[in-house]
């Protein structure tokens, strides 16, 4: 195993140092319980935003703080869900009296100590309303999983949730639109090279040299089949149908694509990627009025990308294109 | 031998020592059908308990569980936070000081842990899961009329459970993604709470 | 060898269908020659700026190409510096009448290739002025050597020039801004492990399991010398004591600190080195007034890292935090 | 045989051949001390020379040469785009048609390639550039008083250039950035300078 670490039990803890030590003006940090707040938290009367989940999915979530998205962040051990404790303390950091919003990614442990800490904050008076984020269409959504992961549908509904929030919405209203940038986006992903995570110092999976994983997610599960390693233009026709059969997606609706690296992916591979994208999106006569292209919801060191594509209506648009400023997510501002 | 604030506290001692003996064994059964974590989740939040207990001793057999489990919920995190900090939340409500050691009281906290950890998680026996190994130890517990012998089928119960999660396709947590692919690969949760009462047994049991 | 790729002579065409298809709404991409220019160019009585250099660095440049930075980036083949014929249709595009900078960094094609268009630049009437960065200390400035690379520096060159002729300066001044940021800027890398181009197919260099590359360029070169895998700690040391000695930079300094991941190191290292940066750098005595943590100037998905320090003036502050607008550096705007 | 339309284009096709058939030697040579695209840049740029001149024929020997610099100039990049640009251009002017095959002009024209890429490249003999196979071959030709001999003493001479670099250690271009670790290592430019010098014997000389 070769990281930039300094050792495998340190590496949340070092890498919010380094967070403080960067953006300590505009982000407190806290490593007793793990807490990325934004510095001028509590806004008074406005609907306070938080996220969580493992780390090794940077930017996600630390890096959405601040103001237009995430009014704190609660980073648990590398692909370890965070703890109810710091989930309620950073409810109570944010808790600007118009409520509490939680953007939970679906996994047992994220959904489970997300659960516990809502039950304390609510039995100290905070109104708190949980959006659930399944976008995963790699994962069957039956009685015989735990449904569909959440993934990179989180990054949007973090930014216009973000957005509605800031812009003085209502709890209701803030939780209503979070929930329809989910309902309304669906992703998939795959992997080149798995990730070895630094307590196991071991790669996640097995991939030979000429084969890919289709439908990872991001903690290093493997995925649903393994391929052969094809063009470009086949990887992203791989995803983007399922994704576009799931919605559905059909001719003339507005999507915002989102092409994500996971980590080890190089901006040129992603921008092949999203050539690919644009030009199966066309075929189906989607119109893609934004778009996102970088390494935003990642799986450490993991070679691979997910697409992301989610159907647009005017108010998402609005608070999609709103001011954000946060240390990876950054415009109008 | 009793069920008593030093028995249990050694019991828990020895879990906290398994999870260390153990974490890289966790740590791979989880990366083949998760996300690798398992061992140094467990390890992670079983040696805050034991500080923690050594810190601030408890006076009995149910306040030194409840202290594990709220340590458990505060640093553990991933599923087996919430659900190992119910099981040691519940099984403590239900044990109070019995010094001539009763298998029926004894029996009846851990049905009470049982149900709290399928209420938290809605697993049911069969979804691979540590419920697997969970049910029949406790099954073992309700069947036997003597503590010691409870102790050590309950053990067994557990560690036959968690063989028979192999073959098992995975309905909950992060191994049902995988599907079909999960089968073939034994569940590290129901593994963990193997050690759980190989444990009880050693400590509790003369 | 495993990429996000169509075919390794296509990589460069595909990714600029890519960066078309993402921003054709600010930029203008020519396939012939390869060339991103900014839509509203040229800006009348604006001084020009352009880059240029092999692809595989990516953001760098035509990233960068926007309000407040460059006018105009010409990308050459992976790792090959472009042609005259780009960095003088580029020159024509943005000239504005004000004259037009070539950013160049120090590499003997780079250097050669940019010579040639200038002189035909120059022969069509159009006044140019080049800065030259090569901030790499891992080089020695000798006669044996073809003189230091031009690393880190560049973007932090690009960013602040830009602001200088967004700003109105002559192209006396945004020369000599330019020029200033090189002299006063110092950086050095590391890799974990090489990278693959794609017309090779095999790593750069041989690194062991236990090893690290230490000096490393941004084209896969192997650096000065490999040493054994140390704790993060130990690596920014390494890279930050030589950078340091060189300028060299005093207790009292005011500076921007500048760390860049290679293309496959994942931001959560990079906020551990970050750490560490932030450590030494207060050991020293030096004011880090100003920082950039990301993967800005890559190679490939080499993993690794680079720091970079530029001691600070009050017009160079002032320049960084003027709003720029590009598809991979975006603030204020 | 003669310098003139047909040979040197058969030359340049040649050569062209040889770039395509090195192409991954090269490309591994400059790996080892270099950025590992010498034999891409150098096969793309010929391939592109070749295709411009089917497509628009030249008369002379100085007019093919001359197209084949621009296309070079335009199409390689890197360092190896000037200074092979700028050897064919002052080759190209300092050759015109001379049906006798005159080896003093054909020397001449060849002395001031060299000339152009030392100015462009400001590199010397024992640098360990492609300077190194070009010196000893263009005064090979100014030794030479005939022309099919000097054009095999030439090639013997590049070829020897070339092996000469392997000990060196690199002054200029990319390879200088290894300093000590550029020995051992053959030089990728001097290389296919030493092809330049093969396939001209083969298309020159009878
Ligand atoms: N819904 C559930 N009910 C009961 N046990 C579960 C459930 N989901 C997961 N588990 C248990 O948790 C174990 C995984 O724990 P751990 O790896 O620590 O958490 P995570 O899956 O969040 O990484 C599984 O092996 C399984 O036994
Ligand atoms: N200053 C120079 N003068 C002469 N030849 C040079 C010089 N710099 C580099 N070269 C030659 O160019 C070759 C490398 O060419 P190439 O790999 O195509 O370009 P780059 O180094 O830009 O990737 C070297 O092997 C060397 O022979
Ligand atoms: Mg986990
Ligand atoms: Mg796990
Ligand atoms: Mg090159
Ligand atoms: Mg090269």
């Amino acid at each position: 195993m070769k990281k930039l670490i300094n050792a495998p039990d340190q590496v949340v803890a070092d890498a919010l140092r380094g967070v403080q030590a960067a953006h300590g003006d505009r982000l407190r940090v806290s490593l007793a319980p793990y807490m990325v707040v934004r510095a001028d938290a509590p806004t008074k009367g406005k609907v306070g935003l938080i996220s969580g989940g493992g780390s090794g999915h940077e930017p996600l979530h630390g890096g959405y703080v601040g103001r237009g998205m995430l009014d704190a962040a609660c980073p648990g051990e590398v692909f370890t869900s965070p703890t109810p404790d710091q989930m309620l303390a950073a409810t109570k950091a944010v808790d600007g009296g118009a409520g509490v919003v939680h953007i939970v990614k679906n996994y047992t442990g994220d959904v489970l100590n997300f659960e516990m800490a809502s039950e304390l904050a609510q039995g100290e008076g905070i109104e708190v309303e949980t959006v659930l984020t399944n976008d995963d269409v790699a994962v069957e959504d039956s009685l015989y999983t735990a449904g569909r992961r959440g993934v990179g549908v989180t990054v949007l509904v973090e930014k216009i949730a973000g957005a509605a929030a800031e812009g003085g919405r209502t709890l209701a209203e803030v939780t209503e639109v979070g929930r329809r940038v989910n309902a309304q986006g669906r992703s998939m992903g795959m992997a080149l090279r798995p990730c070895i995570t630094p307590a196991s110092g071991e790669p996640s999976f097995e991939l030979g040299e000429d084969e890919v994983e289709i439908g990872i997610g991001i903690h290093g599960e493997p995925g649903r089949f393994k391929e052969r390693l094809g063009p470009a233009s086949q990887i992203a026709e791989r995803l983007l149908t399922p994704i576009i059969e799931d919605l559905p997606f059909v001719s003339g609706d507005r999507v915002l694509a989102f092409v994500n690296g996971m980590g080890g992916t190089p901006l040129l591979e992603l921008y092949i990627a999203y050539a690919e994208v644009a030009k199966l999106a066309q075929e189906h006569g989607l119109k893609i009025e934004r778009n996102l292209i970088g390494n935003y919801i990642t799986s450490l060191e993991m070679q691979g990308c997910s697409i992301t594509l989610l159907k647009l209506d005017d108010e998402m648009l609005q608070f999609w294109d709103a001011p954000v400023d946060t240390p990876a997510l950054r415009w109008g501002a | 031998m009793a069920i008593d604030q030093a028995s249990v506290q050694r019991w828990i001692e020895l879990f906290a020592q398994a999870m260390a003996d153990h974490r890289q064994e966790l740590v791979r059964l989880d990366t083949a059908i998760g996300d690798g974590d398992h061992g140094t989740n467990m390890d992670r939040g079983m040696q805050n308990a034991v500080e923690k207990l050594r810190a601030e001793p408890q006076p009995d057999p149910g306040a030194v569980l409840k202290t594990v489990a709220m340590t458990l919920i505060s640093t553990v995190g991933g599923a087996a936070g919430p659900l190992y900090g119910t099981l040691f939340l519940q099984l403590g409500g239900g044990l109070t000081d019995h010094p001539e050691g009763d298998i029926k009281a004894y029996a009846a906290a851990w049905r009470r842990a049982l149900d709290g950890v399928k209420a938290r998680g809605k697993a049911e026996q069969g979804d691979k899961t540590m419920i697997d190994a969970l049910t029949p130890a406790v099954e073992a517990l309700e069947r036997a009329s003597e503590l010691d012998a409870g102790l050590r089928a309950a053990a067994d119960a557990a560690r036959k459970g968690m063989f028979a999660t192999v073959p098992l396709v995975a309905r909950r947590g992060r191994a049902s993604y995988l599907a079909e692919r999960s089968a073939g690969h034994q569940d590290p949760g129901a593994t963990s709470t193997n050690y759980l009462f190989e444990t009880a047994a050693e400590a509790l049991a003369d």
